[in-house]
């Protein structure tokens, strides 16, 4: 038995075990036994995907599972990978789950003000069937990337939509707005399901086999129109999955509305299997494609870097602001993916090399911050019951260690060293850049798309460090600006341990990326069309880029801040008053004490970047002004609302949903209840049926 | 029986049958129409037997006897039964009118013979010639169902169908084969007592039997 | 491609930069306050005046508003530390640094906005409306301005298929056609604005002001006070010079050493002063003749030099 | 194929015919009680066990029979298992249904008695549908399941029940009257193939197939596609569908959905044996592809504004026949043995659903989907069930559906039809999100009675164990036979040798 084997037999078992256990276990113990094993399970997916990205593969095949499909299971660097990410997310998740559902928190509710002073719960989460179900989530979400023939993979994929999707659920007796966001999510999930599935039987019926052997020996038989169908179905399929605008509707609804290790889970697990499905099948099964694939996937990539970011920073709620961002980032990896399928048309190796070792490494570094980041939230959200910015703040003090690894992650999720998501982005601006040098003469495509691709990876860097200083800043700073937030307190001690893990991952991803060069180079010889390019090399404290002129040292940075600081620290001691510091009131405008009413909130402080995006979001502005009884020229009070409605779904979607209720109301018509017309259909069909009969003789 | 002189009466009893289904779709007395169906019925057990007569085939015979049982009395008697309960004794406003209905009949017939000149090309004789009035009393007694208000036309419209295919099935192939005969008429005949159970229960219910009373499920 | 590693001379060389940028960095500050006092027709307070006010203030009592956390008090030291580390790392007395993997352009760039963020989480940090307004106002800029400077560098870089800082100087030595071509031209325009934009200069930010409503910087900075504010005004001194250094270099590379021999350095060390001072100046001229933008034009004025870092891009691919 | 007699053979195919009728005759004799009500469920088991032996007996590929008349293959085997697996279920379900319903006054010891009489019988009638070589008998069958169900459907005696009744009985007649001429036409093509002596026997048919009249087999196809059609609710004669099921008592909206759909679909299945050998392949795709495409975008129509949650299944029903009926216009043993997985995996589905429907209407009083709301906090057992069986008709894993619609589609694109795939899966996506959006409504929706009232006190009637375990068995059964192949999917390949072509 290989370790890989011994490892997906681990996830099998410890998800059935927890499945069973958070199903029967009594209560006290169900969010341990549930929590640990899910832990475990993910372990077992880390196991497994060490072992296939350090050299080993492993394909079986269970003749008597799956009636009418083949049930087979292969594991390769490129699934190692995405089985190490989710694991390593579902370790966190896991344990993380064991101090998130113990009676305690305060979970929000759809009352205005949040319930305080009501009975904290353990949340929806900590339910029988949602505790049951974590487990059995990641494990066929560690199954997706194993699955070897296309029914395997469309009923692990779609076991996984189906699991998410009551964990999404959990909270539904609280809010409302989760029911909306998990049919948001299902209607959604299952549309995408819909085109992967049009797609992989398209394919599979044109290779005459379905199971990944066949159709990477097929691919070169079918022909390119129908190569071309199967890439953008399984690209729109996939996309959406992994939040890709417009397809992204569901993301921030159903980030925002479920537990928050489960939005940990979806957000930096899940959504990186789609991307895995996009590499999966354009690059390995289908071995690659012509050059508008790539500029497809860059466009869409482009859209959904540009408009994640800038709804995140105009995004008040903490957990969809999360969300957005993880549309930014997927569209970063679909930036490097596209241009990757580009330069591999082209024939240029390393570059397509490159930027998808990028694009890889940036699945990992994303979901490494955002699981910390969510698990942060997750945290802030059980002690004070909010996800508002607006009515947060203040938990430095009261929350000291979830805020200095929020602050850790956000600053990764900026992109800003010494974070991890720096080294990726600095690695896909590589790729960018060396397309001009490394290139030949480029092409016209190349000489368009390139450029505009920097200029979003630019612009999605700047933002992105606005939406997250205005996430960390006025979410963990500064005075609480409700009572909820003043009242807060850390949870139990797994959360931390879970969310410390996290910060470690991010450390070691961020300061050693060289560690990941090995496997990468792995991944990309499987890969027919960006075999050879070996993405990093490099040991040690300094990256290098293979055959690239291109260095850059993560730990040298961090060595060198924290020298620097340590130097100006001590300078400072040694020339400067040694006194200690004195507290002393801030200046109120020589007014009284501030109070916390007076402090910038997350809408005053997105509210410059907000005025210059204003024609891409349109915000909605409502300002009810009420006057006195007496004079309509003394104002009582102005009350001044500002939505920011999602402009890319309300122009798409609504107008779908109204044509299909207007179908559905109209074809009601065709049951009116009377016999007679009844009977008419049936009479008209068969006298048509006639004729047609009579005349195709 | 010779040959001229079976051609003669097949042709005069498929006449026959082809008449009285386009009265049926004529004619509002109900009553009148149920002594139509007798009408039908008979000539049908007289079809059988002239069939009978032509193959020498014994079992028709018994076939022939069972149709005039089945069709010439019992089946008209449950409907008169149906009509001696109630009031509605004319179909008083059907859906489409008699000069329509006429019209309608004229292209149903004409389509009918239309339809089946494969199933005349296959096999060319006397009685296959007159597979067109077959269809035509399906096609009547189709559109017959769909034109009619009360339940009892509806009714008739059905056997009217069923007649039509009873004729098709003996001018095409001498009948079926004696169990699915005995099963098919074992089905008729219970149908349509179950169809007068229900109309009985329908006049307690609505106080009637016009069909366009039953519009309570509906989508839209 | 220029050679790296870490040798004495390169060692020597990066101190020297060091010490060059951290030492003049109060006296341009201070020579640009005289130059505009001159040309408003003041005395003006020396260029020696910004050095004074350091000293004082580092002397001072140390002090934490009420309600602040460690963020509010290491914010200056992480602000101070990144503007070190680049004022180490950028080419601008030589194009051979110690520390390769650090003069990325990228992450120079980096490094810097690390530094406007950890004050703009600071000035959050304080819970005032000034410091939220200065932390809002100050990060809409970055945010703009960080892209055209990415789309600048990338301009420079691509050209010469490498991102150091050293490279891309040592390139453009190597080609002084290049310093002319279209796509440096669009990216000089970018990087000037970039430049003034991030450094608080007219016509985005007044830095002699302390009227409400126009601050960006000196609402962030409003609650510093004794040691702190003296770091922040020092680290935002040295970023003012590292930027002016690096575009001469990037636009105007001669005179820069390539090795480390004492005597280059030393020749180098001269003309950066030259070319900062001169730079210094006429930036100090420009703001005598301008006034302050409104708010909201200031995203004019970054959008319009993100068109030239893409033009610039487009440039290098079309026209290369 | 072999017919092999043997008394141990006669013993398998004569009682799953016995046993029904005998439950029958002791219900119509001693009426309603719980024995005769167990001795329903007994006879089906005993169809479900016949299945069962009938399988082992003929996965190999051979056939048995009695006399002319019954004669059991592989398919047999399929279908009698269907029968017997939705029987038991729907019968399971009936002990406690009629008790309710007697408790309630809905009915009385003669509605009672009649409904033990007829719900066997109409086990038997079905039974014989499938077991009979002669394609007349099975017709004449099929046709008897109407005035069968017809007093079954009308149980309850409303007005409603009562229209329901008077439009299922007289579009189905019609409809199987057209069945029935085909059948006529086909033994006139018989008769002049063989010059005499014509044959309904599907095994002599499908022997002599090519050598039937096209001319006239294309007539034949036609009308029994739109007979056999009606009774298995395609479109253009699926009206009386959504109403006779949302009228009828649950285990009888089951028993149809889930048996007499199927049956009528079997019936094609045989048929198209026949014809594809007489007539042009491509005629008879597009007439099914036709049929099916209509049917399912009429039920996705349909469903997007339903407003009544046995409707709901009704035309779900619907949308499930075109999608068998797609897999029939494709043919390929592949498609076959999908379309049989997909109609046992239907047929119990759509029973465990019919009967928890049952249950909720007992709950609400309702059968407005807009007046159920908040189900899941009130009745865990029942909602959970309920949202189960809709995640299982809506093609979601582990059940079987979802495995039946995946082999579907590659059997449609194996043979060239990748086309159809598209719509299809349109309209399904359509399907999913207007039921998806009614079955959060219902169960998660705001709930009528404020939070903290004691939802046990409010509701005292809450799910028996004799109520929900044949309801959890099914959903276990179905979740069963979608992961696990054997010993199902050999059985499923000989039906598929049989009726499929390739």
């Amino acid at each position: 038995m290989t370790v890989i084997a011994a490892g997906l037999l681990i996830v099998a078992l410890a998800a059935a075990a927890g499945a069973l256990g958070g199903a029967c276990a009594p209560a006290r113990i169900r969010a341990l036994l549930a929590g640990l094993l899910t832990a475990l399970s993910g372990a077992g997916g880390i196991t497994a995907g060490v072992a296939a990205l350090s050299g080993q593969s492993w394909s079986m095949r269970l003749p008597h599972l799956l009636p009418l499909g083949s049930a087979e299971l292969s594991v390769d660097p490129l699934s190692g990978a995405f089985l190490v990410i989710i694991g390593a997310v579902a370790v966190a998740a896991g344990v993380y789950s064991v101090g998130y559902t113990a009676p305690g928190g305060s979970h929000p509710t759809d009352d205005i003000e949040p319930a305080h002073e009501t009975v904290p719960d353990a949340g929806g989460a900590a339910s029988r069937t949602c505790q049951a179900t974590l487990p059995l989530f990641v494990a066929s979400m560690l199954l997706v990337p194993a699955a070897a023939s296309v029914t395997t993979l469309l009923l692990t994929w779609e076991l996984m939509a189906l699991s998410s999707l009551v964990l999404v659920l959990a909270d539904h007796r609280s809010r409302g707005s989760v029911r909306d966001a998990a049919l948001w999510y299902a209607g959604m999930t299952h549309a995408g399901l819909a085109a992967i599935l049009v797609g992989l039987v398209l394919f599979a019926g044109g290779t005459g086999g379905e199971s990944f052997v066949s159709l990477r020996e097929g691919a070169d038989t079918l022909s390119p129109g129908l190569r071309s169908a199967v890439f953008v179905l399984t690209f729109l399929g996939f996309g959406s999955k992994a939040g890709m605008v417009p397809l992204h509707v569901w993301l921030p609804r159903a980030h925002a509305e479920s537990p928050s290790h489960v939005s940990a889970l979806m957000s930096a697990a899940m959504v990186n299997l789609g991307v895995y499905g996009v590499v999966r099948v354009a690059f390995d099964l289908l071995g690659g494609g012509p050059r508008w694939w790539g500029v497809l996937v860059l466009a869409f990539g482009c859209l959904s870097a540009t408009y994640g970011v800038l709804q995140a920073t105009v995004a008040t709620d903490l957990k969809r602001l999360l969300g957005y961002s993880t549309s930014e980032n997927v569209g970063l990896m679909l930036i490097g993916i596209g241009a990757a399928g580009i330069f591999a048309a082209d024939g240029n190796r390393p570059l397509a090399g490159l930027l998808l070792a990028a694009a890889v490494l940036h699945a990992a570094n994303h979901a490494a911050f955002k699981a910390l980041l969510f698990l942060g939230a997750g945290s802030v959200l059980r002690a004070t019951g909010l996800r508002d910015l607006d009515r947060l703040g203040g938990l430095a003090a009261r929350m000291p260690a979830t805020t200095a690894m929020f602050g850790f992650a956000a600053l990764a999720a900026a992109a800003l060293p010494p974070g991890n998501g720096f080294v990726s982005e600095w690695l896909l601006l590589q790729g960018l850049i060396h397309s001009l040098t490394l290139g030949g003469t480029p092409s016209v495509i190349v000489a368009v798309s390139m450029p505009l691709a920097v200029a979003v990876v630019a612009l999605t860097a700047g933002l992105g460090a606005a939406a997250f200083v205005k996430a960390f800043a006025v979410g963990f700073l500064a005075r609480p600006r409700s009572d909820a937030a003043a009242s807060a307190s850390e949870g139990p001690w797994p959360m931390r341990a879970a969310m410390a893990s996290m910060l470690l991952v991010c450390l070691t991803l961020g300061l050693a990326p060289a560690l990941a060069g090995a496997p990468l180079t792995r991944i990309l010889a499987m890969l027919p069309t960006v075999r050879d390019g070996a993405p990093l090399a490099g040991s040690g404290v300094t990256l290098h880029l293979a055959g690239i002129a291109g260095s850059m040292s993560p730990l040298l940075i961090a060595a060198g801040l924290l020298g620097v600081a340590a130097v100006v620290v001590a300078l400072v001691r040694s020339v400067g008053a040694r006194r200690p510091r004195r507290v002393a009131l801030v200046w109120g405008c020589g007014g009284t004490r501030l109070d916390p009413r007076m402090e910038y909130t997350a809408t005053s402080f997105a509210e410059p970047l907000m005025r210059v995006f204003d024609d891409v979001l349109r915000p909605e502005h409502d300002v009810t002004v009420t006057p006195y009884a007496e004079s309509r020229y003394l104002v009582e009070s102005v009350q001044f609302r500002q939505r920011v409605p999602d402009r890319v779904e309300a122009r798409i979607y609504p107008p779908l949903l109204a044509a299909a209720a207007w179908w559905g109301d109209r074809s009601r018509a065709v049951a009116n209840g009377s016999v007679h017309r009844y009977l008419a259909y049936g009479f008209f069909g068969f006298v048509a049926v006639l004729i047609v009969v009579g005349f195709t003789a | 029986m010779s040959e001229a002189a079976y051609v003669q009466s097949l042709n005069l009893v498929v006449g026959g049958l082809l008449l009285t289904a386009v009265l049926m779709l004529w004619w509002r007395e109900l009553r009148a129409i149920v002594r139509l169906l007798v009408a039908q019925g008979v000539l049908l057990a007289g079809l059988a037997g002239i069939l009978a007569i032509q193959e020498g085939d014994s079992q028709l015979y018994g076939v022939a006897a069972g149709v005039l049982l089945l069709k010439g009395i019992a089946l008209p008697a449950v409907l008169r039964r149906v009509l001696r309960d109630g009031r509605e004794a004319t179909e008083s406003e059907p859906l489409v009118n008699a000069a329509s209905s006429l019209l309608a009949a004229a292209f149903l017939i004409l389509f009918a013979y239309a339809v089946s000149r494969p199933l005349v090309a296959l096999a060319p004789s006397p009685a296959t010639r007159a597979l067109p009035v077959g269809l035509s009393m399906v096609f009547l007694g189709f559109f017959l169902m769909i034109s009619r208000r009360r339940a009892v036309s509806q009714v008739v419209g059905f056997l009217l169908m069923d007649n039509g295919i009873a004729a098709t099935a003996f001018l095409a192939a001498a009948g079926v084969p004696l169990i699915v005969e005995l099963g098919v008429s074992l089905d008729l005949f219970l149908i349509v007592l179950v169809l007068q159970v229900l109309t009985a229960r329908m006049r307690l219910k609505f106080g009637g039997t016009d069909l366009d009373d039953l519009r309570q499920l509906r989508d839209s | 491609m220029t050679d790296h590693g870490v040798t004495i001379g390169s060692v020597a060389a990066a101190l020297l930069q060091l010490v060059l940028l951290a030492a003049g960095a109060p006296y341009l500050i201070g020579m640009m306050r005289q130059v505009r006092a001159r040309l408003e027709g003041r005395v003006g307070a020396g260029i020696g005046q910004p050095w004074r006010d350091l000293r004082k203030q580092l002397r001072k009592e140390p002090m934490r508003p009420d309600g602040t956390s460690w963020v509010f008090a290491g914010a200056p030291r992480v602000l101070l530390a990144s503007t070190v580390l680049v004022a180490v790392v950028a080419p601008l007395l030589s194009t051979v640094s110690p520390l390769a993997g650090a003069a990325d352009i990228f992450a120079v760039v980096s490094l810097l906005l690390l530094g406007t963020v950890a004050l703009a989480v600071a000035g959050v940090d304080t819970g005032t409306a000034f410091g939220g307004m200065g932390a809002s106002r100050a990060m809409t800029v970055a945010a703009l301005a960080e892209p055209t400077i990415l789309l600048a560098g990338f301009a420079l870089s691509s050209r010469v298929g490498s991102s150091n800082l050293a490279d891309i100087v040592a390139g453009t030595l190597v080609m002084p056609a290049t310093v002319l071509s279209p796509a440096s031209l669009l990216a000089a325009v970018a990087f000037a604005v970039v430049v003034v934009a991030e450094t608080g200069r007219l016509p985005v930010d007044n830095p002699a002001t302390h009227l409400e409503l126009t601050m960006i910087h000196e609402a962030m900075v409003l609650e510093y006070a004794g040691p702190d504010l003296a770091l922040v005004e020092l680290a935002a001194g040295m970023r003012l010079t590292v930027l002016l250094g690096l575009g001469a270099s990037l636009f105007l590379p001669w005179g820069i050493a390539t090795s480390a021999a004492p005597l280059s350095l030393l020749g180098a060390a001269a003309v950066l002063v030259a070319k900062v001072a001169a730079l210094g100046a006429i930036l100090a001229a420009f703001e005598v003749f301008v006034a302050k933008w409104r708010l909201f034009r200031v995203p004019e004025l970054l959008a319009g030099s993100f068109l030239f870092g893409l033009l610039a891009v487009s440039a290098s691919f079309f026209l290369a | 194929m072999s017919t092999q007699p043997h008394i141990a053979n006669q013993v398998v195919l004569v009682a799953p015919l016995l046993g029904p009728l005998v439950a029958a005759a002791a219900g119509g004799l001693l009426g309603w009680r719980r024995s005769i009500a167990w001795g329903a469920v007994a006879a089906s088991v005993l169809i479900l066990l016949s299945g069962v032996l009938v399988g082992v007996r003929t996965v190999g590929g051979g056939a048995i029979g009695v006399g002319t008349v019954l004669r059991a293959d592989a398919l047999t085997a399929v279908m009698l298992l269907v029968i017997g697996a939705v029987g038991v279920i729907a019968t399971w379900s009936g002990v406690s249904y009629v008790e309710r319903e007697l408790a309630a006054g809905h009915t009385d010891e003669r509605g009672a008695r009649l409904y033990a009489l007829l719900v066997p019988a109409f086990l038997a009638a079905m039974v014989l549908a499938v077991l009979a070589d002669n394609l007349g008998v099975l017709w004449a069958a099929v046709e008897a399941t109407t005035i069968v169900t017809a007093f079954l459907v009308g149980h309850r005696r409303t007005r409603a029940s009562l229209e329901a009744t008077w439009k299922y009985v007289m579009i189905c007649s019609v409809g199987i009257a057209m069945a029935y001429l085909g059948t006529v036409l086909v033994y006139y093509a018989s008769k002049q193939a063989t010059g005499g002596a014509g044959s309904l026997s599907w095994t002599v048919l499908a022997v002599q197939g090519d050598q039937l009249d096209s001319g006239v087999m294309r007539i034949a196809v036609a009308l029994l596609v739109l007979g056999f059609g009606t009774k298995a609710g395609l479109v253009p004669m699926h009206s009386w569908l959504p109403d006779a099921h949302s009228q009828a008592p649950a285990p009888v909206s089951a028993l149809m959905s889930g048996v007499l759909l199927s049956v009528a679909v079997y019936a094609l299945l045989r048929y198209r044996v026949i014809a594809v050998e007489a007539l042009d392949p491509r005629f008879v795709r597009n007439l099914l592809l036709v049929v099916a495409l209509a049917s399912l975008a009429l039920a996705a129509s349909l469903l997007i504004s339903q407003r009544d949650y046995k409707r709901l299944l009704a035309y779900s029903s619907i949308e499930h026949m075109g999608l068998v009926v797609v897999g029939l216009a494709v043919g390929t043993p592949l498609a076959v043995a999908a379309l049989l997985l997909h109609i046992l995996g239907h047929g119990i589905g759509k029973a465990v659903l019919f009967c928890t429907s049952g249950q909720i209407l007992a709950v609400e009083n309702t059968t407005e989907i807009a007046h159920v709301r908040g189900l899941l906090a009130r009745q865990p057992v029942l909602a959970g069930t309920f949202a189960v069986g809709i995640a299982a008709l809506l093609g979601l894993p582990p059940f079987s559906l979802f495995l039946s619609e995946l082999a579907l589609m590659r059997a449609a694109a194996g043979a060239g039809m990748g086309w159809v795939i598209a719509p299809v899966l349109l309209l399904l996506v359509i399907v999913f999100l207007a039921v998806a959006r009614h079955t959060v409504g219902m169960l998660f929706g705001d709930q009528p009675v404020p939070a903290n009232d004691n939802s046990g006190a409010a509701h005292p009637m809450r799910l028996s164990r004799l109520e929900s375990t044949p309801l959890v068995l099914g959903l276990v059964v179905l979740a069963a036979i979608g992961v696990v192949a054997w010993p199902l999917q050999p059985l499923l390949q000989a039906a598929a040798a049989i009726a499929g072509t390739s």
